[in-house]
């Protein structure tokens, strides 16, 4: 029979009692053999352990079960204990990894409630869909906590634009991206774009949410109490996405077209009605425990609320409302319908929040109750179909000390040994328009980043700013890494990913606080790989310590591989800062002429891998620019400090491309030139378009004060010229003029879309 | 020659659009509808005569552009 | 000027708006919920907010201008009263038939954010007359279906009564197709109807009104409504 | 009873999307399209076997929702 949210205590002690003997699973479903294991994902020695746990053969809707909880995507069994070696500490953070999203507070009691997330498989198969459902879900991570999201960045690799899948994706990517999140209501206000032949078969789309919320009105997915209702919120259930949380962890085969499954589909609407509604309810103080359905959703969330509360969970399948008719058990726990949630409802406010939901017209149904068993019942047309030990499920998911190769280090290139290909000047003007260096304004401007009437910095600087409620403060965001730094040197890559982001954040003015991630690589079933990810996190983590910038969330997405080529090791960070007065906020752009430009950090004329050495000089090759931690937090500090004592007029971070492209940026900004002398000693190829770390540009009209705050600092400062004219005119360069600069910073991307290139 | 593409999605997936439909026509008090799904068509026109060649065409379009295949399917009828 | 702001599901830019109206009125709009009948005693200004009205589903602003909330704004209209229509707002007038014509498609088909430049026409109505005519204000939009249509006669009417009260222009004030991210009739970014009680615009002038964030272009919309009321008291 | 609601363009109206279509379908190749207008079909299934009430039910929701009768034309077909 069918459970009732009116059942006595007692009476469901007994059936859970009852469903836990073996003969209480029914079994009209296919039979187990090794075919349907192998097709779950499951390994037969991770079969075996399934055996020993149970004491029995699962069930077929079980066997879903363990598939959805052991996969790669939800079990993280490869990276786990790598993950625990990163920094997720700090006086500030509120809430480390491990829940929805990482939680830092900012004073006036105030949270902020952020992640990041990868849907790059989906992407790949669906653009549009795959992207839109991936905003859509780290925006429910963010607001399932209570948040109210007020910023979304996305960070985005695709294959060379030459290849015949390339364009399409970009299309429907963005699109999709800006489909969900312009509908929804939030910002998008930054992130990155590049392409690379190493991403043909395999697109990353990388989406990450920011959130505010109240310190003290925070929401987690931990159950309490025994006998609380489970309530199923939101959209209906369908067979949507069904395997795909064991699809989004298995490599990609020629076949990967066939063995696609049901896409799902993301409807921005309901999803902005249900954040209304669960804000409205939380406000309310209905929620005891809340739990986005994202992969293997029913599944995952239930297990999850159960197990964090070391409760059991009953749920009566009966009861979850279906979009489609005759839905067995295992289509229902699997389904990744999206706009889902489960939640532990107070029993004595569940009329109240019933109405709520009705009045946003949402499904609202209590499926299920908090037991005292610690076992996960599911009952569909009165059988038991599941009846498994809860914390096990979790807990008890195979970990992986994967065996990882050492990478061999390349040797550092000589900027000497590099005959420049091209003058300067005309370097410049090519690296400009690249696809990795062009600006990407056709893809931001598909993106509404002003929504909220919040945004201070749009897209286009370094960080993006954005005001919290009416001020002074202000959060900055950005989203960073350099994928062939991370190829060449793991470590040092992962270094650099980390300084990159701090450096933008403090480019504006910020004091970096925490940061996400997104660790995206290949198959880690092959030690090269491994030893990629491996050497990728202890190089974050080394960053994060001696930067105080804790890692509070994170998503790890593996298996990016198709045929056997990986991508580039892609390990996103995403940054967030903090700004006290967000009217000091500093931008790119020169602001008027004869100010005085100088380059803040020590130039080596660092070429190895730099974007000169692979598009001009087409190699790619040697070490990558090593990052010198306590360099980098002395120069950002005194950025920091000269933005804040109001001392500098313009600031902006030196990365892909290097100190002229970054001083082009400047002058592309403003429409206002600038007189260049660079320094004797290094060759200017490399002085110009060497990528060595831990450099910013900043002008000033107080160039005195400038030059003691340094030299106190003992941090280097090198005059570089001044700001004025409408050229960029180099000594004894070929003069460019700004505006032809920027037709060509701006024309490659819209043309390239057009079709035209 | 004139021909038309209908472009419908996929039994299965979700149709955010009819459902808010759905809805809508029930608030209005149009009666007994039970279900609606959204699709496209295309009306189009082809130069020359030649059918086959037109039926080919339309179904690289269809292939190619007016039809996600991974979502929808799509009918071409030839007048 | 006591305004109300209607929320329909799927609207997103209410709080852009009441903060605007909030700042320049120095008075909190009420939110009307679009289930409910009647709009509050003493409402001088009626707000259709931008967003994405039941997603813009079926067509932009179809399924919102159906909504009960919708006859009484209706009858507030037909009693001359004042109805601002931002963006979503504008698409939700249209299908209501409180104005003419239809907002399609962008003509590149691509949702666009940016700062626009609009040419005031007139400044002799209530939405306008905080600014001058002719003169060019800087504000953002934020849409994918903005592009005005209107069968000829229509045009020509909202032409020769000096109905258009909005244009996208060059800086300088130019009507240029190169200025016209949308592809919008004559560059028709906002307009009235017959008795110029209700305006209907693309634009977002409520999220240009702090000169702390940057620009204040928009205020001279709202300036100009709350000194029409004060005029009127 | 199922019925499909097809809504077209009026002659007259133009069609952004379809000319971003046609251009789209030229730049992929495919031959000698000279026109392209595009529509929505709306798949409606309706309790009852009243064929006149489910006409009528059909008419209205046409006229009141599914069509904007300014720019569009609709058909109904019950099956
Ligand atoms: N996918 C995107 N979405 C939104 N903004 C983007 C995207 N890609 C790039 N941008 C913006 O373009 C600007 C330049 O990007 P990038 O070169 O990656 O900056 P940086 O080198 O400082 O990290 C940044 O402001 C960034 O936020
Ligand atoms: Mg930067």
């Amino acid at each position: 029979m069918a459970c009732s949210p009116g059942w006595s205590i007692i009476s469901r002690w007994r059936r859970d009692a009852l469903a836990q003997s073996d003969t209480a699973v029914i079994s009209n479903e296919p039979a187990i053999t090794p075919e349907l294991i192998a097709e779950h994902g499951l390994k037969p020695e991770e079969y075996e352990r399934i055996l020993k746990l149970l004491g029995r053969a699962p069930s077929f809707t079980e066997l879903g079960i363990f598939s959805a909880m052991w996969n790669e995507h939800c079990s993280y069994k490869s990276s786990k204990i790598h993950l625990r070696t990163l920094p997720t500490k700090a006086p500030w953070v509120i809430q480390g990894p491990g829940e929805n999203a990482g939680v830092i507070g900012i004073g006036d009691g105030l949270a902020v409630v952020f992640k990041m997330e990868s849907h790059n498989h989906p992407s790949y198969i669906e653009p549009y869909q795959g992207a839109a459902t991936g905003v859509g879900g780290i925006l429910r991570d963010v607001f399932t906590m209570g948040a109210r999201p007020i910023a979304c960045l996305n960070a985005l690799s695709f294959g060379d634009p030459n290849h015949p899948k390339t364009r399409a994706l970009v299309g429907g990517v963005v699109a999709g991206i800006g489909g969900y999140g312009n509908s929804f209501g939030v910002p998008t206000v930054g992130g990155e774009v590049r392409f690379d032949r190493r991403y043909d078969g395999n697109c990353l789309v990388n989406a990450m949410a920011v959130g505010l919320a109240e310190t003290d009105k925070i929401f987690y997915a931990k159950a309490t109490g025994v006998g609380m209702p489970i309530v199923y919120l939101g959209s209906k259930t369908g067979r949507d996405g069904i395997h795909g949380a064991t699809m989004a962890s298995a490599e990609f085969g020629a076949d990967a077209e066939e063995k696609r499954p049901t896409v799902q589909v993301g409807d921005p609407f309901s999803e902005k009605l249900l954040l209304e509604a669960c804000l409205e309810i939380m406000a309310k103080g209905c929620v005891i425990a809340i739990q986005d359905m994202g992969a293997a959703g029913l599944t995952c969330s239930a297990v999850e609320m159960g197990a964090k509360g070391d409760l059991g969970v009953a749920l009566d399948l009966d009861k979850v409302p279906c979009r489609e008719t005759g839905m067995s058990a295992y289509e229902m726990m699997l389904s990744e319908s999206q706009e889902r949630m489960l939640m532990v409802l107070k029993p004595d406010k569940e009329k109240e929040a019933e109405a709520i939901f009705r009045k946003w017209g949402l499904d609202f149904a209590v499926v299920g109750e908090t037991t005292p068993t610690k076992r996960f019942v599911v009952r569909h047309g009165g059988a038991v179909v599941a009846d498994l030990p809860i914390k096990e499920l979790g807990d008890e998911a195979p970990v992986y000390r994967r065996p990882f190769a050492e990478r061999r280090n390349e040797r550092k290139l000589d900027a000497s040994s590099i005959e420049p290909p091209v003058a300067v000047a005309d370097a410049l003007e090519t690296l400009l328009g690249l696809p990795d260096l062009c600006s990407k304004r056709w893809v931001w401007e598909q993106y509404d980043h002003v929504i909220l009437g919040n945004t201070v910095q749009r897209p286009g600087g370094d960080a993006a700013v954005i005001r919290i409620n009416d001020g002074p403060k202000a959060l900055a965001l950005t989203a960073d890494v350099t994928p062939r730094y991370c190829e060449a040197d793991p470590f040092e890559g992962g270094k650099q990913a980390v300084a990159e982001a701090w450096r933008n954040l403090s480019a504006v003015g910020a004091q970096p606080l925490a940061l996400t991630d997104n660790l995206n690589f290949g198959n880690p079933e092959r030690p090269e790989i491994m030893g990629q990810f491996v050497d990728c996190v202890r190089g974050i983590g080394e960053a994060c310590r001696a930067l105080d910038f804790p890692v509070v969330s994170g998503n790890v997405s593996l298996y990016n591989e198709t045929n056997g080529r990986a991508i580039l090791p892609t390990p996103t960070i995403g940054g967030v800062g903090l700004l006290d007065q967000f009217r000091k906020s500093m931008t790119i752009a020169f602001k008027s002429e004869d100010e005085a430009i100088f380059l803040i950090g020590e130039t080596r004329g660092w070429l190895g891998r730099s974007v000169y050495l692979r598009d001009l000089c087409g190699r790619e090759e040697g070490a990558p620019p090593p990052v010198d931690l306590a360099a980098e937090r002395r120069h950002g500090d005194l950025v920091r400090g000269l933005i804040r004592d109001g001392l500098i007029t313009a600031a902006h971070d030196v990365s892909d491309g290097g100190l002229l492209v970054a001083l082009a940026e400047m002058a592309i900004a403003s429409g206002i030139g600038a007189v260049l002398e660079p320094p004797p000693g290094i060759p200017t190829h490399a002085f110009w378009f060497g990528e060595d770390q831990a450099r910013y540009v900043i002008t000033t009209k107080q160039s005195q004060p400038v030059v003691e705050r340094a030299k106190t600092a003992g941090v280097p400062l090198v005059p570089l010229g001044a700001t004025g004219g409408t050229l960029i005119a180099i000594a004894g360069e070929r003069p460019l003029r700004v505006d032809d600069l920027k037709r060509r910073f701006e024309a490659w991307l819209p043309a390239y879309m057009a079709g035209a290139t | 020659m004139k021909a038309r593409v209908t472009v419908t999605l996929k039994s299965g997936i979700l149709d955010p659009q009819g459902k808010a439909i759905e809805g809508a026509l029930r608030s209005l008090g149009v009666g007994g509808v039970t279900s609606v799904r959204q699709g496209k068509v295309f009306d189009i026109e082809i130069e020359g005569a030649d059918r086959a060649g037109a039926e080919a065409a339309l179904k690289s379009a269809a292939e190619k552009l007016l039809a996600n295949t991974v979502i929808e399917n799509y009918r071409i009828e030839l007048h | 000027m006591r305004s109300a702001v209607v929320v329909f599901p799927g609207i997103n830019r209410e709080r852009d708006m009441a903060r605007a109206l909030r700042l320049i009125s120095g008075r909190e709009p009420t939110l009307v919920w679009h289930a409910d009948a009647s709009l509050p005693q003493g409402t001088d200004l009626v707000v259709l907010p931008g967003g994405f009205s039941y997603g813009d589903y079926l067509r932009c602003g179809a399924i919102a201008a159906r909504a009960p909330i919708m006859d009484a704004v209706r009858d507030f209209a037909a009693r001359g009263g004042l109805v601002l229509a931002i963006c979503n707002g504008f698409q939700i007038a249209c299908e209501a038939g409180l104005l003419p014509g239809v907002l399609m498609r962008n003509a590149q088909l691509r949702f666009i954010c940016r700062d626009v430049y609009l040419r005031v026409e007139r400044s002799d109505t209530p939405f306008t007359r905080g600014y001058n005519a002719g003169q060019v204000i800087r504000v953002p939009v934020a849409h994918g279906e903005g592009n005005y249509i209107a069968d000829g006669e229509s045009v020509a009417r909202l032409e020769g009564e000096g109905r258009v009260l909005f244009r996208y222009s060059s800086p300088d004030g130019m009507i240029d197709p190169n200025w016209n991210h949308n592809g919008a009739m004559n560059g028709i970014a906002g307009i009235v109807n017959e008795r110029g009680n209700v305006l209907g615009m693309m634009p977002h002038p409520e999220n240009h009104v702090e000169a702390s964030m940057g620009r204040t272009d928009g205020r001279g919309l709202f300036a100009g409504l709350v000194d029409h009321f004060k005029v009127a008291a």
